[in-house]
C-alpha cells in the first residue's frame, strides 16, 4: 500500500537532461520531503512519479508493480500542484467533490469528506465560489483539500503551503502531519521551507541539479551532512563556511552553523566587525565581517543590540565543526 | 486613332470561343475602327449581374437581350436604347421582333439574333437496331416508347425533374402547341378566351403524365447535364429537346451513333402539325454606351445577311432569325429548320406578357410539369393551379400592367 | 471603471477602421436596400409590402414552407454537423495524437471547396445513373435503400442539409479545437489525477469550459443556415425543387430579388423579405446575446 | 504522452477519425480523379481510376489555354490575403475595444457589428457599386478587398472578441504595470495570444472569399482584375458545361487555398504551444 | 518621488465589502510590508495602489497627486503579481525587456540591465526559454527581474519570494533590501514569511479583514502588539495564550511568546506533558498540554530532548508577558 521505488529515473526535455538518474525507495506509509534549490527538478521529479510526464529511462514501481506506463489516473496518487490548477468552472466544494463523484461514491459520502477537508482548511465560508474569486492563498488551500478527500495511497504535494499565512501554514501542516498518521498513506512532499521539511519527513532527499545529494532523516541531515551542499542547505540561516587554512586547520573548508558561533564585545577567536543586524524578535542575526572568512552569520536567542562596524570576536562551538575537502566532500 | 473598343455583355459562356474566332474578327476586318469585347457571364448570374451594372452605370456598351420581359423592363427603365430606326430591323419578320419590342409595337429595342426550335432527337442507330420509324402521331410515339421498354437495350426517353425546367421547356413547351394550335391558343389565352383549365391546355400536361413510364430509373434527381450525357453515351433513345443541343452533341458523339429528329407528333395522323420556333436571343444597345455610334454601326452589322451566315453555321440550332436566306451545313439542323415548311412556328405559350406577374406563370409551369412528371400532381390540378395563380393577378385586356 | 476618468481615445482608435470600413461599405448599402421594402415602383408605400408578403397566400404559402424548410435544415445542422464538429475536435486535441495535423487538414478540405464542385460531385454520387452510391450500396447489399435522394420532396431537404454538414463541419471542429487547445495543460492533469479521464474528463472539464464557444458556433450556424443559400441554388436551382421541397430563405430572397428565368426581379418585395429574414436573425441573435452569452460564464487562463 | 495514452481509447480515436476522413475526403477524391478523365469516362464510370484509356488532360490543357491563369489566380491570392489582413487587424482591434473595456454602448456596439452577419451583402450590391462607380474603384482589386473587408469584419470581431475575454487580465495588468500603451498591449499582448483564435477566423475569411464569384463578377470582371473563381465560370455554360475543364480550374484551386490554410493551422499550433502560465 | 496616502479606500466584490476604510501614509523611501491572514485583501490592495483595482470609495494619493483615476501605466509603479502574469509568448528575456523596449530605451542599455537583473536572480541561463519551461521558483524570479529592471519610483510587490528556496530567498532578500537601499524607492510589500517582514520592513502594516490593525516598525509590534491578533500574527511560532484567571491574573488572557516560556523537568509554575516535540536543528520546539490553558508552544534554541508525555513545568519571563482583556485589547 504505497510503497514506492525509483530506479534510474532519467528525464530529458529536448536535449537538456533535467533528472539524471535518481535512485530512490520510499516505504510504505514514509513521509519523504525533497528539497534542493529552484529548478534542481523537484516538480519534474513528482510528476514523473505521477505519470504526468513520461519518463525517458528508469522505472517507477509502486507496490511492487512497475507503473512506468500505467496512465496517472490508474496510479491511485493524488497531487497538488504547484500552480494549483484548479478548475475554473467549478465551485469550491465541487473541485472537492469531483474525484469522489467520479468514482462514484454517495452523494451524502461525498458531502462529508468535503466539508471536513473544507473545515480543516476554513474554507467553509467560500465553498460555493469558484477559484477566480479566491485569493491566492485560498485557491491553495483549495488544491490541498481536493487531494486530501481523495484518500489515495500515495500523496504527491508540490509546494502546498507556499502561499499560506504563518498560521495557517502552522494549522495545515499539522493537518498534514495529522493526515499522514492517520492514513498511513506514503507522501512525497515539495518544500522550500526549512521548518516543513525539517518537522514533517521522516526522511529528506536533497537533490541538486537532477541527482541524489544525500537522503536522510531531517536531523541527520543537520548533524552529519555529506557534502558542502547539503550542509549549507539544510538549516536557515545556511551554514558559514570558514577557510580552514586561516584556521589552522587540517580541512579545506570549515562549516560552522550560525547558532553555534558565539560573539562577544571581547576575546573570541575570529575578529571581526558588524556589519549588519536583523532582529526577528525570538532571534537576532548578526552578520559579521571578517578577515579571511567574508560574511559570517550569527544566529543569537532573543534580542542582542550590537552596533553596526562595532568590532567583535566569534568563538565557533569546536564540538559543532563540519570539515570538508576541497570538493566539498566531508571529512569525518 | 485608336480603334474604339466595345463591350458585349452576354449570357452565352459557351460562344466565347465563336465570338473570338469568328464573329469579331469578321466584324473587325470591315470595321478597322472598331474593337469588340465579347465578355460572357455564367447564365444563371446573367440577369442580376446585368440589372447590377446597368443600374450602377458600369455595364458594357452592347447587350445580349432575353426575350420579352425582361429586356422589355430595361428598356422601359431607359436602360436600353430604341433601335426602331435601325436600318437593318427592315430585315425581320414582325414575328421575329415581336420579343423586343413594346407591346404595342411601336418601339423595337433589340436586333434579334437567333431562334430555337423544340422537337425530339432520337439514336438513329438504335432505331435500326430496333427496327422503328420516326413516329408521326402520338400513339405512334407511344408506341415507339414501349417497343424501346419492352426490348430493354435502352432507356426509352432520357428526361429528369430535378432541374425542373427541362420538364416545362423540353416537355410541356415542346409537344404543347399541337393541343393549343400555336399562335392561336397562345393569342387566346392573352386574350383571355382561353383558360389553361381548357382540354387544349390540360391535354399537354396529360401526355406527360404518361412519360414517367419512359423515363430511366431515379429521374426525380436526374439533371440536365445527366440527360444530355445519358442520351450522348447512348444509353437513351430518345431525347426530348430543343435544336440548340445539335452543337453541343456532335462533337460529344462523334461517330458512336447517329442521330435523327422528328418534330413533335400529332393527335391524329393529318393534323396540322405545330412547332415550338422560340425566339431566344437578341441584341441591343446600352443607352449609356459611350460610343452610340459605333454600337449602332456594330448592330447593323448583326441585322445583315452575313452574320446570319456566319452566326448559323457556327452556332448550328440556334437559327438565324433574319430574313435572308441561310444555308445551313449541319444536316440535322437543316432537319430542324426544315420544319418551318411543314408546320405552323409559334413561340412558348408563356413568355409574352403573362409571365409578368406574381406568381410567375413560366416558374409556376416548371415547377407543374416537373410534378406532373414525376405524377405528384395530376394534370387537372395543376392546370386549375396554374389557372388560378394567373387570375390572381392578370386582367386580360389590360396587358401592358 | 470611475467616471471621472479621462475620455479613453483609444477605445475610439481601435473602432473605428472596423466601424468605418463596415458602415460605409456594407452598412449603408444594405439598408439603404432593406429601405426599399417600404416603397413600390409608384413610391412610398408604407408596411404594404409586408401586407402583401404576410397577407397574399401566394406569397405568405412561400414564406412560411421555406421558413419551415430552413428550420429543418437548422435543426440538422445543430444536432449532426455540431456534435459531429465537437467530437472531431475533441479526439483532434488528445495530447500527442498521431496524424492529428493530417486528420485535421483532411476533415478540413471539404470546406474550402467550392459550391460548384461540391454540388457537382454529390449530384454525381447521390444520381441514380451514373451511380457511385447506388453501386457502393450495391456491393453491400444495401441496393434496395437507395432512392433518387435529391429528386423526392421527403428526402432532398434533408440530404441537402447532409451534404451541408458534410461541407462545414470543419467550422465547428476549428473553432472548438481552438478553445479546447486554450485550456491549460495542468487543468487537465489535474483532471487525469483525478482519474477524470476520456470521455468524462470531456463531459465534466472540457466541456464546460468551452461553453462560450459552442455557443458561437450555435449562433454562427444559426445566422449561416438562415443565410445559406448557394448549396441549395447550385444543386437544385433557384426554385428550389422538387415542389419547393428544399426552398429556404435564402433561395426564396434570391429568386424574388433577383429575378429569376422569366421572373423579373422585385427589389422591394425582395428587400421586404430581406427585412423579415433579418429580423428573424436579429431576433435569435438578440436572445443569444442578451440571453446566453451574458449567462455564459468565462474563465481566464 | 506515450506513458498517458490508453491503446484501447488511441484506437477508437483513430478509427473514428480515419472513418471520418474518408468520408471527408471520398467526394475530393471522385472530383480529383475526374479531373483527369475523358468526358465519356468521367460520366460511364465515375469511381473507375483513371486509365491509360480514360487518361485525358483536356480539363487542365483547356484551363491553362483558356484565359491568363495565373494572372487569375494571382489576382485571388492579392485579394484574399489583403483582405484577411484587414480583416484581422480590423477585426481584431475592434474585438479588443469590446472585450477589453467597459463603455457605455458597448453592447449595441457588438451587436451593430453583428448586424452585418445576419443580411446577405449581395442585397447591397447596387448600392456598393454605385459606389465604387463613384470612387472609380471599379474593376480594380481594391474595390474587392474592400467589400470583403467589411463583409469579413463581424464575423471576426464575433469570434475574436469571445476568445479575447479568456486572456488573463492579470497579463493586460502585468503589461499596464510596465508602461505599455493600450496599443501596445493590444499589439504586444494580446494579439500574438489570441493567436489561435486569428488563425481560425482568417480560414473562415478566406474561404468565402476565394470562393465567391458574385463580386468580381460586378465589381472587377475585367481580364485583368478576375479571379480564378470567376475564370472558372468561363467553362459554365447555359446549355453544357464543360466539367473537365470545371473540374480541373477548381482543383487547382483548391491548392492555394490549401496552403494558405496550413499557413494559419501552423499558426493556430503554435499559438498554443507558446503556452499560456497560470 | 513616492509618498503614497491612502484615505479612507474601501472596495467592495458585488454586496461582499473586502477593504473596509484603509487609511495609511507611506513615506518617500519607506518600505512598508502587509501581513494578514490568507484573504484579507492584501492583493486586493495592492491592485487598488497599481490601479489595477477600481476604488469603490476613497483616494490614492502618489507624490501628493490624486492618481485615484489615472491609469495604472501612467503611475510609474512596478508590480509583481503572485500569479505571476508573465507573458507567456516572451522569452524570459523579453519578458524583462518589455517595459524598458516600450519606453524607448537603447538596445544596449536594455540588455545591460536585463543582463544585471538576471545575474542577481541567477536567471542567466534561461534567458531564451519561454515562461511554460521554467519552474516554479525560476518563474517567480522572472517576474521580480520584471519589476526591478524598471526601476520605477514606488514597487509593490505580492508574496513574490514564495515559491523561492531558501537559499535564494535569503539571496534575493538581501537584493531587494540593497535596491531598496540604493534606488530610494518606496516598496510595499506583501508576504506571510515572519523573516522577511521582520528583516525587510521599516514598518508593517497588520491587515485582519480588509482593515488595518496595527502599524509600527518590525519590533515595535513584536514587543509592543496592540491586541491578541497582533501579538499572535507577528512572531512564529505564535504566541501562547495563557488563561488570566487560571494564573492569578488581573488580565482576561495573558500572551506569552514561545522563546519566553521556560522548560525544566522539575518546578516551574504551569505543570504540562509534553505532547510533541520539533527538532528544527538550531532550536526545538517543545509542545506542552496544560490545564487549563491547552498546548502550549516553547521554543529553545539549540537542540534537545524530551520524550512525549514526560511531565514538566513551565515558567513564563515575567518581564515579558503581555495582558489582554476580554476582547482582546491590550491592557498596558
Ligand atoms: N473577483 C472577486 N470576486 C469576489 N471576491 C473576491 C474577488 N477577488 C478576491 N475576492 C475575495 O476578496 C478577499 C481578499 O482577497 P485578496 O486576494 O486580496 O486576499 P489576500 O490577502 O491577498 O490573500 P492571500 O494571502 O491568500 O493571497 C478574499 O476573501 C477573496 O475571496
Ligand atoms: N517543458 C520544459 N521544457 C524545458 N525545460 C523545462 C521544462 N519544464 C521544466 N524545465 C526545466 O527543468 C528544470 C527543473 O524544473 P522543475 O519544475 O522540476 O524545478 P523545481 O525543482 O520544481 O523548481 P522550483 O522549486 O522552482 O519549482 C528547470 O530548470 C526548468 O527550467
Ligand atoms: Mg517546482
Ligand atoms: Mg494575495
Amino acid at each position: 500500500m504505497g510503497a514506492l521505488q525509483l530506479q534510474g529515473l532519467r528525464k530529458s526535455f529536448g536535449k537538456t537532461e533535467i533528472i539524471k538518474g535518481v535512485d530512490l525507495s520510499v516505504q510504505d506509509g514514509e513521509f519523504v520531503v525533497f528539497v534542493g534549490p529552484s529548478g534542481c527538478g523537484k516538480s519534474t521529479l513528482l510528476r514523473m512519479i505521477a505519470g504526468l510526464e513520461d519518463v525517458t529511462t528508469g522505472t517507477v514501481v509502486l507496490d511492487g508493480e512497475d507503473v512506468t506506463n500505467v496512465a496517472p489516473a490508474r496510479r491511485g496518487i493524488a497531487m497538488v500542484f504547484q500552480t494549483y490548477a484548479l478548475y475554473p468552472h467549478l465551485t469550491v466544494r465541487d473541485n472537492m467533490g469531483l474525484a469522489l463523484k467520479q468514482a462514484g461514491t454517495p452523494r451524502a459520502e461525498i458531502a462529508r469528506d468535503v466539508d471536513r477537508a473544507s473545515t480543516m482548511l476554513a474554507l467553509d465560508p467560500y465553498l460555493d465560489r469558484r477559484p477566480a474569486e479566491l485569493s491566492g492563498g485560498q485557491r491553495q488551500r483549495v488544491a490541498i483539500g481536493r487531494a486530501i478527500v481523495r484518500t489515495p495511497k500515495l500523496f504527491v504535494f508540490d509546494e502546498p503551503l507556499s502561499n499560506l499565512d504563518a498560521a495557517l501554514r502552522v494549522a495545515t501542516r499539522i493537518e498534514i502531519a495529522r493526515l499522514h498518521r492517520e492514513l498511513g498513506a506514503t507522501m512525497i512532499y515539495v518544500t522550500h521551507d526549512q521548518v516543513e521539511a525539517m518537522t514533517l519527513a521522516d526522511r529528506i532527499v536533497v537533490l541538486r541539479a537532477g541527482e541524489v545529494e544525500q537522503v536522510g532523516a531531517p536531523m541527520e541531515l543537520y548533524n552529519d551532512p555529506d557534502n558542502t551542499f547539503v550542509a549549507g542547505f539544510i538549516g536557515s540561516p545556511k551554514m558559514n563556511f570558514l577557510k580552514g587554512a586561516a584556521l589552522g586547520d587540517r580541512a579545506d573548508t570549515v562549516g560552522i552553523r550560525p547558532e553555534h558561533l558565539a560573539i562577544s564585545r571581547e576575546g573570541g577567536t575570529i575578529p571581526g566587525t558588524v556589519s549588519h543586524v536583523e532582529k526577528l524578535g525570538g532571534e537576532t542575526l548578526v552578520y559579521v565581517r571578517t578577515e579571511p572568512h567574508g560574511l559570517l552569520t550569527v544566529r543569537l536567542f532573543g534580542e542582542h543590540d550590537f552596533a553596526v562596524d562595532e568590532s567583535v570576536g566569534l568563538t565557533p562551538d569546536a564540538t559543532r565543526v563540519f570539515r570538508f575537502d576541497a570538493s566539498g566532500r566531508r571529512l569525518r | 486613332q485608336d480603334p474604339v473598343t466595345l463591350t458585349i455583355e452576354s449570357w452565352r459562356n459557351d460562344d466565347l470561343g465563336i465570338w473570338n474566332d469568328t464573329i469579331i474578327p469578321a466584324f473587325e476586318a470591315s470595321h478597322p475602327n472598331i474593337h469588340v469585347e465579347f465578355a460572357p457571364t455564367a447564365p444563371a448570374e446573367y440577369n442580376a449581374a446585368l440589372n447590377a451594372k446597368l443600374d450602377a452605370g458600369s455595364a458594357g456598351d452592347l447587350i445580349t437581350c432575353r426575350p420579352f420581359d425582361a429586356s422589355l423592363e430595361l428598356y422601359n427603365k431607359g436602360q436600353l436604347a430604341d433601335l426602331t430606326d435601325l436600318a437593318a430591323m427592315a430585315n425581320f419578320s414582325d414575328v421575329a421582333k415581336s420579343a423586343w419590342q413594346t407591346d404595342d409595337g411601336a418601339h423595337t429595342f433589340c436586333v434579334p439574333m437567333a431562334s430555337v426550335i423544340h422537337g425530339f432527337i432520337y439514336n438513329k442507330t438504335a432505331f435500326d437496331e430496333l427496327g422503328l420509324q420516326e413516329p408521326t402521331t402520338v400513339d405512334e410515339f407511344f408506341a415507339v416508347l414501349d417497343k424501346i421498354k419492352e426490348d430493354g437495350t435502352y432507356i426509352p426517353m432520357a428526361m429528369g425533374t430535378n432541374d425542373q425546367w427541362e420538364a416545362a421547356t423540353m416537355g410541356y413547351q415542346n409537344i404543347g402547341p399541337n393541343y393549343w394550335h400555336g399562335e392561336e391558343g397562345r393569342k387566346a389565352l392573352i386574350a383571355g378566351t382561353q383558360k389553361l383549365t381548357d382540354e387544349d391546355w390540360v391535354a399537354p400536361f396529360e401526355q406527360l403524365a404518361r412519360w414517367k413510364d419512359y423515363l430511366g430509373d431515379g429521374f426525380e434527381a436526374q439533371t440536365y447535364p445527366d440527360s444530355q450525357n445519358l442520351f450522348t453515351l447512348g444509353r437513351a433513345a430518345i431525347y426530348p429537346t430543343g435544336s440548340w443541343e445539335i452543337g453541343v452533341f456532335r462533337p460529344q458523339i462523334g461517330d458512336a451513333f447517329e442521330m435523327g429528329a422528328f418534330p413533335p407528333p400529332v393527335q391524329n395522323a393529318g393534323d396540322t402539325c405545330y412547332i415550338s420556333d422560340h425566339t431566344d436571343i437578341g441584341i441591343g444597345m446600352n443607352a449609356a454606351t459611350a460610343h452610340p455610334e459605333e454600337a449602332k454601326e456594330f448592330l447593323e452589322w448583326v441585322g445583315s445577311p452575313e452574320f446570319a451566315q456566319l452566326y448559323g453555321n457556327a452556332l448550328p440550332g440556334f437559327f438565324p432569325l433574319s430574313n435572308a436566306q441561310v444555308t445551313l451545313d449541319d444536316p440535322l439542323a437543316q432537319e430542324f429548320i426544315s420544319w418551318r415548311d411543314q408546320c405552323e412556328s409559334t413561340i412558348r405559350s408563356t413568355y409574352q406578357i403573362l409571365s409578368r406577374g406574381t406568381p410567375n406563370l413560366e416558374n409556376e409551369t416548371w415547377n407543374a410539369s416537373a410534378n406532373v412528371i414525376r405524377g405528384t400532381e395530376t394534370p387537372a390540378d395543376a392546370a386549375a393551379r396554374l389557372q388560378q395563380g394567373l387570375e390572381s393577378w392578370y386582367k386580360p385586356g389590360e396587358a401592358a400592367q | 471603471m470611475a467616471a471621472r476618468r479621462a475620455t479613453r481615445w483609444h477605445i475610439a482608435v481601435f473602432l473605428a477602421p472596423a466601424v468605418l470600413v463596415y458602415t460605409a461599405v456594407m452598412i449603408l448599402p444594405l439598408f439603404g436596400t432593406l429601405n426599399l421594402s417600404l416603397y413600390r415602383a409608384e413610391g412610398f408605400v408604407g408596411l404594404a409590402n409586408f401586407r402583401t408578403l404576410f397577407g397574399d397566400p401566394h406569397w405568405s404559402e412561400q414564406f412560411w414552407n421555406a421558413l419551415r424548410n430552413n428550420v429543418w435544415f437548422f435543426i440538422i445542422h445543430m444536432l449532426v454537423q455540431n456534435p459531429i464538429g465537437i467530437l472531431l475536435a475533441a479526439l483532434l486535441s488528445s495530447p500527442r495524437l498521431r496524424l492529428a495535423a493530417f486528420y485535421r487538414t483532411a476533415i478540413f478540405i471539404p470546406t474550402i471547396l467550392s459550391f460548384v464542385i461540391v454540388g457537382f460531385v454529390w449530384k454525381l454520387i447521390l444520381s441514380p445513373i451514373w451511380g457511385i452510391a447506388p453501386s457502393m450500396l450495391q456491393a453491400v447489399g444495401l441496393k434496395f435503400l437507395f432512392q433518387p435522394f435529391l429528386g423526392q420532396e421527403e428526402t432532398a431537404l434533408t440530404t441537402l442539409a447532409l451534404i451541408s454538414v458534410w461541407q462545414f463541419v470543419g467550422i465547428p471542429m476549428m473553432l472548438i479545437y481552438a478553445a479546447l487547445l486554450s485550456i491549460p495543460d495542468e487543468v487537465l492533469e489535474a483532471a487525469e489525477m483525478d482519474g477524470i479521464t476520456g470521455w468524462s474528463r470531456f463531459w465534466k472539464v472540457q466541456l464546460p469550459l468551452i461553453l462560450p464557444a459552442i455557443g458561437i458556433i450555435s449562433i454562427l450556424t444559426f445566422v449561416g443556415n438562415f443565410n445559406a443559400f448557394d448549396l441549395i441554388y447550385v444543386a437544385q436551382g433557384a426554385l428550389a425543387g422538387p415542389n419547393f421541397a428544399t426552398d429556404i430563405l435564402g433561395t426564396f430572397l434570391y429568386r424574388t430579388f433577383f429575378g429569376f428565368q422569366l421572373q423579373l426581379g422585385d427589389p422591394n418585395m425582395g428587400a421586404a423579405i430581406a427585412t423579415a429574414m433579418f429580423l428573424i436573425i436579429l431576433a435569435g441573435v438578440c436572445v443569444y446575446l442578451f440571453a446566453i452569452q451574458t449567462r455564459l460564464r468565462r474563465y481566464q487562463f | 504522452m506515450a506513458a498517458r495514452s490508453h491503446p484501447g481509447r488511441t484506437f477508437a480515436a483513430h478509427a473514428i477519425l480515419i472513418a471520418y476522413t474518408l468520408i471527408a475526403l471520398f467526394p475530393v477524391w471522385v472530383i480529383v480523379i475526374n479531373s483527369v478523365k475523358s468526358r465519356r469516362a468521367i460520366f460511364g464510370a465515375p469511381l473507375a481510376v483513371p486509365t491509360p484509356e480514360t487518361w485525358d488532360l483536356v480539363g487542365y490543357t483547356t484551363v491553362l489555354e483558356n484565359g491568363d491563369f495565373f494572372g487569375y489566380f494571382q489576382n485571388s491570392l492579392i485579394v484574399t490575403v489583403a483582405s484577411i489582413f484587414f480583416v484581422l487587424l480590423f477585426g481584431a482591434m475592434a474585438a479588443f475595444a469590446l472585450s477589453e473595456y467597459r463603455f457605455r454602448g458597448n453592447t449595441l456596439t457588438g451587436l451593430y457589428l453583428a448586424l452585418g452577419i445576419m443580411i446577405p451583402i449581395r442585397l447591397g450590391t447596387v448600392a456598393i457599386l454605385q459606389g465604387m462607380v463613384a470612387a472609380g474603384l471599379v474593376n480594380t482589386l481594391t474595390a474587392l478587398i474592400l467589400v470583403y473587408t467589411a463583409q469579413g469584419l463581424p464575423l471576426a470581431v464575433f469570434i475574436l472578441s469571445e476568445f479575447m475575454r479568456n486572456v488573463s487580465d492579470d497579463l493586460k495588468n502585468a503589461g499596464r504595470m510596465d508602461g505599455l500603451s493600450e496599443y501596445a498591449i493590444f499589439f504586444r499582448l494580446v494579439l500574438p495570444l489570441v493567436r489561435p483564435a486569428m488563425a481560425t477566423v482568417a480560414v473562415f475569411t478566406m474561404i468565402p472569399i476565394w470562393n465567391d464569384l458574385w463580386f468580381p463578377l460586378i465589381l472587377a470582371p475585367s481580364e485583368a482584375t478576375k479571379t480564378i473563381t470567376l475564370g472558372s465560370q468561363v467553362f459554365i455554360g447555359q446549355f453544357v458545361t464543360n466539367w473537365n475543364a470545371v473540374l480541373a480550374a477548381l482543383s487547382l484551386a483548391i491548392v492555394p487555398v490549401l496552403i494558405l490554410y496550413l499557413i494559419f493551422s501552423r499558426q493556430l499550433i503554435r499559438g498554443i504551444t507558446a503556452g499560456a502560465v497560470k
